[in-house]
């Protein structure tokens, strides 16, 4: 069952800038001599720290504990020594507690013979229980606990579960090189959520360009016996957006968020699968590692807290002074500062850029061509919103929708007058005030 | 401008919001090749009525230039660099026929600049195509001036100097005047060229006489651009070639100038034909279109971003609202060929038409949640 | 004159405000909301129909067969601003909170100034009673049609970075002015074309 | 709603310079020729002044110092508007006799005096002023500033969108001034109604630069 469906509307397609080859290997990032795990890797409030310097922690030992719903656990990825816990700038106005770990002993898993554990007689609480104590969250951005996103209500069930694979920027495969090797993984993942949602429907999410992996999903499923669609979705940007695949998937129009729906990126549906049949946190993720100032670009399964400098050791060093290293890819990725920031749970990539392609372009007066309003997906007026947000008239902007803007850069990457749109819409989404969590 | 986060970093890094790419093309650029595609147009222009056409481009070029650079003082921002006042002042040369006295287009265009687009602070805020709106203003201004004619080829024949569409108005108030507008044209003693000649009887003779159709006098001339008009006008070839340049490098949308033409053709067949007292489904629809400039207004005017609206249905509705108006203006109005003026028209309804489309976006929005 | 002729040239050829220049005022904030804009619309066109219509009812039954002539200007601004009182008090009847949110009002000096203009108008060109009549509805029209494209264009202006001294009225006096220019490409000679061919 | 909010919905009452500009847009509509300037604010001029006259002779008689009821207001309000309208027919009829030719050219727009939005303004003010001779100093002066601006209107417009100057016609002079070869081909769309709203709209800007100016 294979069939396309086309975004609603809207959408950019970005030169497609990945200089690796999507079909290698994963490779396996050197284990860090220094993890820097941060508290804070998912949507809600910073876990709460349970370590402290001179203590000695094993690999996937728990350094900190979840507070409050939208928290989660977060593991040591190495074994070693606590040298200390400091206070790390992430990324702008955004900080939290770091855990610095020196390494030191024994790897408990790494290495070491893995047993599968049964899930099927488990019940739904243990289930719930072992995604949530393994800090799954999120991995395709919105990094929202995934237990949360499982647990249907009682005697519910959902209508669609989605596990997506399409890769959340253009030049990102880190989940296309997780589908295709671990496919099999993917699938038993799927079966897991099956089993506690009950979706209607059960549909996989591929862009159009991994239409080659469809045979081995369709050999995976037809042994699990899961009935599964596998839909093919266009290769536009951002077909990768939660929203937009579910409204894809119904032929329905934008709304808000789905009730009812599922989705669930792959990389997730992997830590899942992690969870629960190999009872192991979520110390680890793929993520791709590109640019042109990268010698050798290449996705790389990378321990969280290992920084981003030593990532590039892995690609054959950086050929170029850099002008620009990003923290994800080119639409949404954020500029960092300093190469000592660590990789966390919602690191889908790292991006380099050199320095000609790092200057920001002269920006022009707006001249109303209108291909903002054209590649929005949300149907909104960016240049009137970006305007109305000058003035000042934050209310009116929100009465014509700046609420349902997600940031997702097609206006300010299609605009001929290189105005920096999402920077200015975000800055009026946030001098409202803070959105409450949840 | 926008306050943004650039700031290079301790380390020599960049720090810059994202999304980190962008589009290769920018506005200066797009306006200035917007001017470099009316150049063939121009040359044309140029070869074709002399050395009077040549200083007509250049004074309203240099004219605009001052304006803008008169401005810029004004307002403590250089804005020459965006391209748009060199391409308001090619605009308003290419408007205007050749024998226009120099005054008409230096005051067009320091009128277009000064008053249609500075005043509102400069480009893309103005809400009228400031070429047009300088065009509008010496029409208004100077009606005969506008009308001063070059000669095009053998000068002693007086009809060569007047364009086929002006020469037309008169010839059908004259009686017994029947028939498409080129035959209307011939039987009146208008001039073409010897060249015109030639090639039309050869090709009926020849070619279409197997079909039992033929041409009348006067169409390798009209489609050529070999007939008196305004300077930037008369050659459509030319004009479409860095029309379709623009749009494939999507400078220009199509939705616009497409629905305007096509528009305006349609009413011209079949309403067009009762001025040459004949019925429905009659009218010379090629003829209005390569004559008059009804090409350069819908490609290079009407097409204009900051003047039509955003979405693409405001810009269909706005297409077709022109072919209407010109179609109108054209057969009946007294402000010559009824581009210009039409044009202008529909910049007043622009803002109006956003506005209404915009309205019923959200409300599609609100369908999704209900 | 035909009804076409009639309505086309006090809407379009002769309107108020591109081309006698009555009704110009600052954009008053309530024109924000459509339903009331519309509203406001609807309602001037009537006010100018019906003062169209009482001012020819004033002038050839009263003061031409009493020979008071004289008293012309003081009897139509004194009926004018009567109707605009009524209809007014009546609006406030149908819609009390329309009327009150939206600062809607008849009532206004620009407006009962363009009322007025029709009027003197409508009774100097020697029309029929019907023929005031839709004069006036015309005139009214013609005025609330510039009025909305006047207000989109200010709106579309509002948000942009304008030198400062240009901000608001100055900005919407030039742009009427601009939009007269282009109103002109309707004019008597145009109109005779289309009607008569 | 008492009549006497009429003006304050119409337009500001505290913004004089707005109340100066929409008065001057009707009376723009006859700025084609400098003497019909001059004629059109001559008329502004008396209607105003004697109507704010009568009406503060009126005023002192009804209200002594106390609040104004919405009743004495309403009729305060009527009073004004019969006041200046009888004053305008009365304007009309001695432009009838002293100049016909100004008088067809002022049209409409010598009976739209009445209503005018300066006019009626400054009534009002004037009728609620504690001190009625410094109110009418106050309403001189308005009306000094708008004939001003009209016949700077009428002047930029007459010259550079007809090339003349039109003026009284005295013995040995037409009137008429020709303005060197301007008057050849004049920008005759300055002379149109349009071009009297462009004038407005930059006399507009020009008052808010000089206010700002001088804060």
């Amino acid at each position: 069952m294979t069939h396309s469906n086309s975004l609603p509307r809207g959408g950019v397609i970005p030169p497609d800038s990945s200089l690796i080859s999507r079909e290698a290997p994963i490779a396996n990032a050197a284990v860090p001599s220094v993890a820097v795990i941060p508290m804070l890797q998912h949507a809600g409030r910073a876990a709460v720290c349970v370590v402290k310097p001179g203590d000695l922690v094993r690999e996937g030992m728990l350094i900190g504990r979840a507070d409050g719903a939208h928290s989660a656990n977060v593991h040591s990825s190495i074994p070693g020594r606590v040298v200390e816990v400091r206070r790390l700038a992430l990324q702008e106005g955004i900080s939290s507690d770091a855990v610095v770990i020196e390494l030191g002993g024994e790897f408990d898993r790494s290495g070491r013979p893995r047993t599968l554990k049964g899930w099927e007689k488990l019940s739904r609480i243990d289930l719930l229980g072992k995604i949530q104590s393994a800090g799954v969250v999120g991995l395709g951005g919105e990094l929202v606990p995934t237990h949360l996103k499982l647990a249907v209500m009682p005697g519910k069930s959902a209508s669609l579960l989605v596990a997506n694979g399409i890769d959340c920027e253009p030049s990102l495969s880190a989940d296309y090189a997780l589908m295709r090797e671990k496919p099999g993984e993917i699938v038993e993942a799927l079966r897991i959520c099956q089993v506690l949602v009950g979706a209607a429907r059960v549909v996989l999410a591929l862009g159009e360009d991994a239409e080659g992996l469809v045979p081995e999903f369709e050999r995976a499923l037809a042994r699990t016996g899961l009935q599964c669609e596998i839909a093919l979705m266009p290769s536009r940007y951002p077909q990768g957006n939660e929203q937009l695949v579910v409204s894809s998937l119904d032929g329905t129009r934008l709304s808000g968020p789905h009730a009812g729906s599922v989705v669930l990126n792959v990389a997730t549906l992997f830590a899942v699968y992690e969870a629960v049949v190999m009872d192991a946190p979520l110390i680890e993720r793929v993520l791709t590692v590109t640019g042109a100032p990268v010698a050798a670009p290449r996705n790389l399964k990378v321990r969280l807290g290992t920084p981003v400098r030593d990532l590039f050791d892995d690609c054959g060093g950086l050929s170029a002074r850099p002008g620009k290293i990003v923290v994800g890819g080119p639409m949404r990725g954020v500029a960092i500062a300093s190469l000592d920031i660590p990789v966390t749970k919602g690191t889908a990539g790292v991006t380099a850029f050199a320095g000609a392609e790092a200057r920001t372009p002269k920006e022009w007066p707006c001249i109303h061509c209108g291909v903002c309003v054209e590649v929005c997906p949300w149907d909104l007026v960016p240049t009137r919103l970006h305007k109305l947000i000058q003035q000042g008239e934050i209310e009116q902007a929100m009465g014509e929708g700046l609420g349902r803007c997600t940031e997702c850069g097609c206006c300010a990457f299609a605009c001929p007058s290189h105005i920096p749109l999402v920077d200015i819409l975000r800055t009026g989404k946030r001098s409202r005030g803070r959105t409450v969590d949840g | 401008m926008a306050e943004t986060s650039v700031s290079p970093a301790p380390g020599g890094l960049t720090l810059s919001p994202a999304p980190h790419l962008g589009a290769p093309m920018s506005t200066a650029r797009m306006t200035w090749l917007v001017s470099l595609s009316l150049v063939p147009a121009a040359v044309w222009g140029g070869v074709l009525f002399g050395l009077p056409a040549v200083r007509v481009i250049v004074t309203s070029i240099c004219v605009a230039v001052a304006a803008e650079l008169a401005s810029s003082a004004l307002f403590r921002r250089f804005t020459l660099a965006d391209g748009s006042a060199f391409l308001t002042g090619l605009l308003v040369g290419l408007l205007m026929p050749a024998g226009v006295p120099l005054y008409v287009p230096a005051a067009a265009a320091a009128f277009g600049i000064l008053v249609v687009k500075q005043s509102f602070g400069g480009l893309g805020r103005n809400w009228m195509n400031p070429a047009l709106g300088g065009v509008v203003f010496a029409l208004l201004s100077w009606s005969s001036a506008m009308t001063r004619w070059a000669a095009v080829g053998d000068a002693s024949v007086s009809t060569a100097v007047v364009p086929p569409l002006e020469a037309l108005r008169p010839a059908l108030s004259a009686p017994g005047a029947v028939g498409r507008p080129l035959e209307i044209l011939s039987t009146h003693g208008y001039f073409f060229s010897t060249m015109d000649g030639r090639i039309v009887s050869w090709l009926n003779s020849h070619i279409l006489s197997l079909f039992h159709a033929s041409l009348p006098g006067g169409s390798y001339d009209i489609l050529v651009g070999y007939v008196p008009g305004r300077i930037g006008e008369v050659s459509a070839p030319l004009l479409l070639l860095g029309a379709a340049f623009l749009l494939s490098r999507r400078i220009v949308r199509w939705q616009v100038p497409v629905s305007y033409v096509a528009t305006f053709a349609l009413l011209a067949w079949v309403f067009g034909g009762f001025a040459g007292g004949q019925g429905w489904f009659s009218g010379g629809p090629l003829f209005h279109v390569l004559s008059g400039s009804l090409i350069l207004g819908a490609f290079f005017m009407a097409g204009d971003p900051v003047t039509s609206p955003l979405a693409s249905t405001g810009k269909w509705i706005y297409g077709i609202g022109l072919g209407l108006l010109t179609f109108l203006l054209r057969f009946y109005g007294s402000l010559g060929d009824g581009v210009a003026v039409s044009i202008v028209l529909g910049n007043c309804a622009v803002p109006l038409i956003d506005k209404l489309v915009q309205q019923h976006a959200p409300a599609r929005a609100r369908e999704g949640i209900g | 004159m035909s009804w076409v002729g009639l309505i086309l040239v006090f809407s379009l050829v002769d309107n108020v405000i591109l081309s006698r220049l009555l009704g110009i005022s600052p954009r008053a904030a309530g024109e924000k909301n459509a339903r009331a804009a519309l509203w406001l619309g609807v309602s001037t066109a009537v006010l100018m129909g019906v003062s169209a219509l009482a001012g020819w009812a004033i002038d050839t039954m009263v003061l031409e067969p009493l020979r008071l002539g004289f008293l012309r200007t003081p009897a139509f601004v004194l009926s004018v601003a009567g109707l605009a009182y009524l209809l007014e008090a009546m609006a406030v009847r149908i819609s009390p909170l329309l009327v009150r949110t939206s600062g809607f009002s008849l009532s206004g000096v620009a407006l009962n100034c363009a009322t007025l203009g029709i009027v003197l108008l409508t009774t100097r060109g020697s029309y029929t009673a019907a023929e005031s009549l839709i004069a006036g509805l015309a005139a009214g029209s013609g005025f609330m049609l510039v009025r909305a494209l006047m207000t989109a264009i200010s709106e579309r202006l509002e948000i942009e970075r304008i030198p400062r001294a240009f901000r608001g009225f100055p900005l919407e006096l030039i742009s009427a002015g601009l939009m007269a220019y282009a109103f002109m490409a309707f004019d008597r000679a145009f109109l005779a074309r289309m009607l008569g061919g | 709603m008492t009549p006497s909010d009429v003006l304050s919905r119409g337009i500001a009452r505290d913004n004089p310079t707005a109340v100066l500009l929409v008065g001057l847009c009707p009376a723009a509509a006859v700025s084609v020729r400098v003497i019909d300037s001059l004629w059109m604010s001559a008329g502004i001029f008396a209607v105003m002044l004697l109507s704010s006259f009568c009406m503060t002779l009126l005023a002192r008689g009804r209200t002594n110092g106390g609040e104004m009821t919405p009743r004495a207001a309403a009729g305060g309000w009527l009073a004004a508007l019969v006041i200046s309208s009888f004053l305008t027919a009365s304007f009309e009829l001695v432009l009838l006799r002293a100049a016909p030719e100004a008088s067809a050219a002022l049209g409409i727009y010598a009976p739209l005096i009445a209503v005018n939005c300066l006019v009626l303004t400054v009534i009002d003010e004037t009728s609620r002023a504690p001190s009625p001779g410094r109110a009418l100093l106050d309403a001189a002066g308005k009306g000094a500033v708008f004939a001003a601006c009209l016949l700077l209107i009428g002047v930029l417009r007459e010259t550079l969108g007809a090339g003349t100057m039109t003026l009284f016609p005295l013995p040995g002079f037409s009137g008429t001034i020709e303005i060197g070869s301007l008057s050849q081909d004049p920008a005759r769309a300055i002379s149109f109604a349009g071009g009297g709203l462009l004038c407005l709209g930059y006399l507009a800007a020009l008052a808010r630069m000089v206010k700002e100016r001088r804060p």
